[in-house]
């Protein structure tokens, strides 16, 4: 499996689990609209664990989905980055428009507060 | 004697990350850190990424070349396509900008490589193919 | 249309794990058994290190080429230098032969490539080089 | 490191770290003698336990060293095999003349009791 999804209220948590590179984000962004559209998803939040690569085409998959996050009228948070994906997220200035939480359980109580970013 | 490697393979996506391998693989005989091993990774996903979705429109026949040679600490990286060419070069290479927005591109690729790289340059020109050059300091693991 | 990747490089010793990397990283689309990962990885090793070895005795000019491709569930991979040559390939596949024992060489490449491979064709003389063809199935990892 | 040894009475532990290809045994085969050649040695085991790869380069190594180990009438045994390091081994008949120990503590043992293989 290259993503795993659970939902928590309506926080769909995406763990993806594959390199974010242009092969891959061709395999699973259908599979992620079809998760983020259902009605119950308000927020996402991307658990970036299990990506050990990543590269524009993955900014590309994230912005995209922000999108369709934007539109719910939800926000969209990070977890564990590692060194290698923060600096490649920073290039892209998504931050400007996600949050980098430092836990699963903060990122769940910020996104459902309802904070602005 | 400089080693060096060229690779001849064919517009699949599946030759993504088989590329990446084979860059850091070859990069490894310079004891490169962690970071440069990332960095030189990145450079080519982005590249190649380009020859197969801008440059042959994902026609998985179109050939890419990728030559890699090591000159005392530093490597040269060279990727070059037979496809479409670049029209404007300085349009491109602009942060941001992409042809394709509807597929999703973030207009980062040559953004990205620009950062990651000490030297680039970019030959092309319409029905012309497109050439990159790239030089990259290896600094050594510790 | 099946994917491929063509190598050339150089008949450095660095060059022995680079071309077993990129060999298992070519072979991963399939999604391969972690021990017919190893034989892929042994099978060019062998051949590789006869190309450095005997084919051009250590001159790290000499030039390798290693071709891979996919054809359903099989591998191939063709293996070519243009050394020195066998003058005898009969004898040369003998298990245990070796022209070179002064360097500890065993004398079971062939050997070993040929139990890791389906099929293994070898055409050579002397000073035309040599050039190995192998298909090997590729078992899916359940 | 490429190895490490380890002197246990006169039974030479070495501990092989890296891929036994051409290119590795060219760089280790002279450390190994080395050692080998010191005259408190008399046997050897080699612990494979971090070799992730191994061509017949490395089977020529290991003959080789068998050899010198033979000279001084002693025997070679190994320790922790990979089932593919294990498979190539056996292609090569390494084992009519080296044994293979189920544990360093076993081998140690055998190899200085004086017991034929
Ligand atoms: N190899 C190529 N062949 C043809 N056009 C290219 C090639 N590489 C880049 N381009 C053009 O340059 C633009 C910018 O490239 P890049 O910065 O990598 O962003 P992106 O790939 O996200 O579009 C592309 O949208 C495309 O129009
Ligand atoms: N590419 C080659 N070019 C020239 N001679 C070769 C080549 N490959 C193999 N040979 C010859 O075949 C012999 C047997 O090869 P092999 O079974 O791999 O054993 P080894 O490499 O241990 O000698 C070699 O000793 C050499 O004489």
């Amino acid at each position: 499996m290259r993503v795993n999804f659970e939902l928590r209220k309506n926080i769909l948590i995406i763990k993806l689990r594959c390199d974010l590179d242009h092969h891959n984000t061709e395999l699973i962004r259908e599979l992620l609209d079809y998760n983020i559209e259902k009605k119950e998803v308000q927020h996402a939040l991307f658990d970036m664990e299990d990506v050990s690569f990543m590269d524009s085409s993955g900014i590309g998959l994230i912005l995209g989905r922000y999108k369709k996050i934007k539109a719910k009228k939800g926000r969209v948070g990070f977890i564990n980055l590692s060194d290698d994906i923060l600096k490649i997220m920073k290039i892209s200035g998504v931050f400007l428009l996600a949050k980098l939480y430092d836990s699963e359980k903060e990122a769940l109580a910020h996104l459902s507060k309802g904070e602005e970013v | 004697m400089n080693d060096f490697v060229h690779l001849t393979f064919n517009a699949s996506s599946d030759n993504e990350q088989f590329i990446r391998t084979a860059a850091s693989a070859f990069a490894l005989r310079l004891n490169p850190t962690v970071q440069d091993i990332y960095e030189v990774k990145t450079i080519v996903s982005e590249a190649v990424t380009n020859c197969i979705i801008h440059a042959y429109e994902e026609n998985k026949e179109g050939v890419i070349e990728v030559q890699m040679s090591i000159q005392d600490d530093e490597m040269n990286i060279y990727i070059k396509d037979f496809g479409c060419g670049i029209d404007d070069i300085e349009q491109a290479m602009e942060p941001m900008y992409t042809s394709k927005p509807e597929k999703e591109r973030s207009g980062l690729g040559f953004s990205i490589m620009q950062q990651f790289s000490d030297d680039m340059t970019v030959k092309s020109g319409k029905g012309e193919g497109t050439e990159i050059r790239i030089k990259k300091k290896i600094k050594k693991e510790e």
